[in-house]
């Protein structure tokens, strides 16, 4: 069979496979978290001002905190692509750990959140909107948690030097989406009226 | 580098069941689609049997319902059951996986899907869904009884259906159903947009392949809202919060968001099961009619514009629903104006057929089914479109009459036009067209004396989702006992087709690689194909409509075939 | 593949933490909920943007991958606009809605 | 005509009627040429003996005409079809004329209650009555306040042409105005629950004398 044979349409798309599906799953997943979103938005315009009374119960300098991390770890994961564009799997997997960390830290400082919160009495069925913070958060820290396990897994390859730009590109991608989703899900929580 | 196809499977666990060949995975959905199709059947048959003799023992259902007896709890679960089977357990599996899994690569020349493995996961993912699926019919609570449309409050709270379990494990099937064909999307997408033959321009693809893109990136598109929707109700019913619940203090949730976030993703996957249908007829018609199929670029670009007119068509379903007059009115207006991209693409279809010269094999008499009992289904979704007289005919069975005489032909008599036209491919056998034949006009009759039926007595107010009809439609009944009988013809006129695959299977002749003669890549490799497709990845010279081209004798040529003459398309 | 990008992210990565500084710090400005609220998610907007652009590098990607990210985002435009009327209404609350709702008071 | 539906007794029936009418006549002309087109492309282009095919695409702008012309003419009928519709529409959901008589309707599961405001017009008053039978006079526009004490149901009554879903934490104002004296069925439209098939009651539109028997009759005292 032969392998060298390369196509018109296959040459100039060759690498992305892992590119052209992540930006295909991340349309999708654009839709769900706007479900989400936008639920939560038109429950709280219905509302009109009565929730920000109870949005005093959360803690906007944890959040801002996490935000400060999310954004950070978003800026070494480009560092580890841009390092994978020179092929340098040393640089690569050094930003690698550091985003997985800076995950982990987020996670921390979330866990930190929900038991202040929780010990304050404010449960998911306490009030519609704490059912939605819960829901908004633990549904982002479940995707923040996939994204870790990613990094990890690509963290280990690059250790054994068998990292492929295409797969660092697309856990980028992916990362600076769940980050992006944090970009909006931190001032409709925490800032808004 | 092309992409280094996977080495061919030698173990049987590796070659039939946990295979990473679009092919294999191709059959598997269909065989799961199939078996699904007989359960949502029987479930019919159980639906209309009670309906037509009310309270009394049914044939059959002894073993399910003590004394055969459907009672209105376990009426409405079967209710349930028959719509969440055929939507997504038979019509997505059949026409998106089976179809689509099979024939996309082979359309476009490649040697598998871009992502063989995770094909592979999204079969293992929706038979997953399946047995959760079976499992929520046998857990404390009973099944999920509340509409495949699921409407909260009702959904939402034990209370209401007695349905505990139930309808969390119902919800968690759909959850995993849809990330099954999240998964075969991006697969599809990214497949036919970068593994495309040299020479197989976009332009040259079959409309089949543009069927299964358009109906990817509408089930992509479409599905978030409902996920999110899905993860709310699912939070609802298991912990009790009141995202769709309302307080009694005028806090809590709203039951109309639910509706909308649902519809919003239930239109668009109208649209997801109808279009792999038409690429269906897409490729039948053609090759029986031994015809281009008439104006390309018009069927493309109507597909596209219902597309997108797809997204803002969802609140038809909900004009008396207690939405705001103004927006019922403009859902009104681009419910009314979808129905003119459709139009092109029926009449495109029939122009098909002019000027051609005509074989009705199997196929041919199952396609040309599909457009003729979609006309009516077409044609009643502008009574319905009306916001008017959609507010006297909503939730009747004039619904139920016009929703399958839209769904049936596409998944039922279109799925069939496709099983018979690329089984010889899929198998390697020729079916017996006899049976064939009797197949179709048994299964063709049947269905429009069961639904004409049923849009008289829509007509005359019955109300759906009914364990009894009124008794003030006491005249109608003797409708409702025919529509009975016609679906238990239906039922009944699958037979010759289990025979056929049966017989065929044992003693089938095998088929040659193209016995239709027809243009698309892949008739021009063996039946069944082997492991790698092609023996070379095939160079695209034309479309594959090129039928009777002028200036070449023979009254076909294939897309891949060199050009001799100047005939080259 | 792409081209050797040699954009500052760090300078990137600094000028987004100012933006949510400003965002956190608009809170406590003296003025109306409203104007607030447009400040706060304009902020955003530009965040996301600007993380879309640069870091996930969406000026080199071809027209197809711009167009993933445009239609889910006016798909849910569309949508929460299309929902205002009928889930931003006023609604009962004189207890004629149900008594089987959850214990969550 | 075809008498398919139920009579209609309400004063916008007949609006409603007609525009299912206009939808029906164009809807057949269309089923009839498509159909026809279609056994006559069959009959007339079956593969006989050496019938070739025509080779034409339809890709030419003359030749996609055949198709885009018939869909022009569909989409003005749409267009038809829409201001019809919305007209009637207007009329049935557009603003509730005024009326005296005012009735609260509550959804319950397998019931729906009828609440009288009584002499005195208002509703949570002592003199409210509630009967298991909407009972209106004939001639006078009836405003229905719809509510759901706990899933959606869905208030239809076919004769007078009306649904409306009822829907938890709301309430929603109808009208109707009977020309027509009789009894008609109401019946839930919206799966509620396993007995929403017998969640059913009555319409009884009484002549005047009628109407003042039956108020005197409820409200015996004063």
């Amino acid at each position: 069979m032969d392998v060298t044979h390369v196509s018109e349409g296959q040459a100039n798309r060759e690498t992305s496979y892992a590119k052209m599906a992540i930006w295909w799953f991340l349309a999708s997943e654009v839709m769900t978290f706007g479900g989400f979103l936008a639920a939560y938005m038109l429950y709280r315009m219905q509302a009109a001002g009565s929730w920000s009374v109870l949005a005093a119960g959360l803690n906007p300098w944890i959040a801002t905190a996490n935000t400060v991390v999310l954004l950070t770890s978003s800026l070494t994961i480009v560092k580890a692509h841009q390092a994978m564009q020179h092929d340098d799997q040393a640089r690569a997997r050094k930003m690698l750990g550091l985003t997985v960390l800076l995950g982990v830290v987020f996670l921390g400082f979330k866990a930190v959140e929900y038991s202040i919160e929780i010990s304050h009495g404010y449960t998911p069925v306490t009030h519609i909107f704490w059912s939605f913070y819960y829901a908004l958060t633990g549904l982002h820290g479940l995707h923040v948690v996939a994204g870790i396990v990613v990094n990890a897994v690509l963290f280990v390859h690059a250790g054994k030097g068998k990292l492929t730009l295409a797969r660092a590109e697309a856990a980028g991608l992916y990362w600076h989406f769940v980050d992006v989703v944090w970009v909006f899900l931190f001032p409709l929580l925490y800032l808004s009226y | 580098m092309e992409h280094a196809i996977h080495p061919e499977p030698t173990t049987f666990l590796r070659k039939h069941v946990f295979s990473v060949d679009h092919k294999v995975i191709g059959r598997q959905y269909l065989i799961l689609g199939m078996v699904w199709a007989l359960i949502g059947g029987l479930s019919a048959y159980l639906i209309r049997s009670q309906l037509a003799w009310p309270g009394k023992s049914i044939v059959g259902a002894s073993l399910l319902f003590e004394g055969g007896v459907v009672l209105p709890e376990a009426y409405n679960a079967l209710l349930t059951m028959h719509g969440t089977i055929m939507v997504f357990f038979v019509a997505m599996p059949i026409l998106l996986g089976a179809l689509g899994n099979f024939l996309v690569p082979l359309m476009i020349g490649a040697r598998d899907m871009a992502f063989p493995r995770l094909n592979m996961a999204s079969f293992w993912i929706i038979t997953t869904a399946s047995v959760i699926l079976i499992l929520s019919m046998f857990v404390p609570g009973g099944t999920a009884a509340a509409g495949w449309t699921a409407y909260p409050p009702l959904s939402a709270r034990t209370a209401y259906t007695g349905v505990a379990l139930g309808q969390a494990l119902w919800i968690l099937a759909l959850a995993l159903e849809f990330v099954s064909f999240l998964m075969g999307g991006v697969n599809i997408l990214t497949t036919a947009i970068t593994m495309r033959a040299p020479g197989m321009t976009m332009m040259r693809l079959p409309l089949m392949v543009w069927m299964q893109m358009s109906a990817s990136v509408l089930f992509m598109l479409s599905v978030g809202p409902l996920i999110a929707g899905a993860i709310l109700l699912l939070m609802d019913g298991l912990i009790g919060t009141n995202f769709f619940v309302p307080l009694a203090g005028g806090g809590g949730g709203d039951p109309l968001l639910w509706q909308h976030l649902f519809w919003f993703f239930g239109h668009p996957e109208v649209y997801v099961i109808l279009l792999p249908g038409i690429g269906v007829l897409t490729e039948v018609l053609p090759t029986f009619s031994r015809k281009p199929i008439f104006s390309y670029k018009t069927i493309l670009y109507a597909t596209i514009v219902a597309g997108v007119l797809s997204f803002l068509v969802w609140a038809h379903h909900m004009f008396t629903s207690g939405m705001n007059p103004l927006m019922v009115m403009s859902f009104s207006i681009t419910t009314i104006l979808i129905s003119v991209p459709f139009t092109l693409i029926i009449f495109a279809l029939i122009g098909t057929l002019i000027g051609g010269s005509i074989k009705m094999t199997v196929p041919m008499l199952f396609a040309v089914g599909t457009i003729a009992c979609f006309i009516v289904g077409g044609i009643t979704g502008i009574f319905l479109g009306s916001a008017i007289v959609d507010t006297y005919m909503h939730d009747t069975y004039f619904v139920v009459a016009h929703f399958h005489y839209t769904l049936f032909p596409t998944v039922i008599l279109g799925g069939l036009a496709g099983f018979y036209f690329w089984f010889p491919k899929m198998f390697g056998k020729t079916l017996n067209p006899v049976l064939g034949h009797l197949h179709f006009w048994l299964t063709a009759i049947s269905f429009n004396i069961l639904f004409l039926a049923l849009f008289r007595v829509g007509l005359g107010g019955q109300v759906r989702r009914v364990w009894m009809s009124a008794p003030s439609l006491e005249p109608l009944q003797h409708l409702n006992v025919t529509a009975t009988w016609a679906a238990i013809a239906m039922l009944l006129g699958q037979i010759p087709f289990l025979v056929n695959i049966v017989w065929t299977a044992l003693a089938g002749t095998p088929a040659p690689g193209n016995p239709w003669n027809s243009n698309s890549l892949e008739w021009q490799t063996a039946s069944p194909p082997p492991h790698e497709n092609f023996a070379e990845i095939p160079t695209v010279h034309r479309g594959p409509y090129e039928y009777s081209a002028p200036g070449n004798d023979e009254d076909w040529m294939a897309q891949d075939a060199e050009p001799t003459s100047a005939a080259a398309g | 593949m792409a081209s050797e990008s040699h954009t500052n992210y760090t300078a990137i990565w600094a000028v987004l933490l100012a933006l949510l500084f400003a965002s956190v710090g608009a809170v406590y400005l003296p003025f109306s909920p409203a104007l607030t609220t447009a400040f706060i998610f304009l902020v955003a907007t530009v965040k996301a943007v600007m993380i879309a652009v640069y870091f996930m590098h969406l000026r080199e990607e071809t027209q197809l991958i711009r167009s993933l990210l445009w239609a889910p985002v006016v798909l849910f435009i569309i949508m929460t606009l299309a929902l205002v009327p009928d889930i931003v209404v006023e609604r009962l609350s004189d207890g004629s809605a149900p008594e089987v709702s959850a214990p969550a008071h | 005509m075809l008498n398919w539906f139920p009579p209609e007794v309400s004063t916008f029936g007949q609006d409603v009627d007609s525009v299912f009418w206009l939808i029906f006549w164009i809807g057949l002309a269309w089923f009839i040429v498509a159909e026809g087109i279609i056994i006559f492309c069959l009959i007339k282009y079956r593969r006989g003996k050496g019938r070739k095919a025509t080779y034409f695409d339809g890709n030419s702008w003359k030749q996609a005409s055949w198709i885009l012309i018939p869909g022009a003419l569909v989409l003005c009928l749409d267009l038809a079809v829409d201001f019809a519709g919305g007209h009637a529409y207007h009329k049935v959901k557009g603003e509730l004329p005024a009326s005296d008589v005012k009735v609260r309707v509550q959804g319950e599961q397998f019931a729906w209650t009828f609440t009288y405001p009584g002499p005195d017009g208002l509703f949570d008053t002592a003199d409210d009555k509630e009967t298991p039978t909407l009972d209106v006079p004939i001639h006078r526009p009836v405003h229905i306040y719809l509510r759901s004490k706990d899933v959606i149901h869905s208030f239809f009554i076919p004769t007078v042409r009306i649904k409306q879903d009822a829907l938890p934490g709301r309430e929603i104002a109808l009208w109707f105005e009977a020309d027509i004296a009789g009894r008609y069925e109401i019946a839930c439209a919206e799966l509620c629950g396993p007995l929403h098939y017998n969640m059913r009651t009555f319409l009884n539109v009484h002549t005047a004398e009628e109407y003042a028997a039956w108020v005197s009759e409820t409200w015996g005292d004063n």
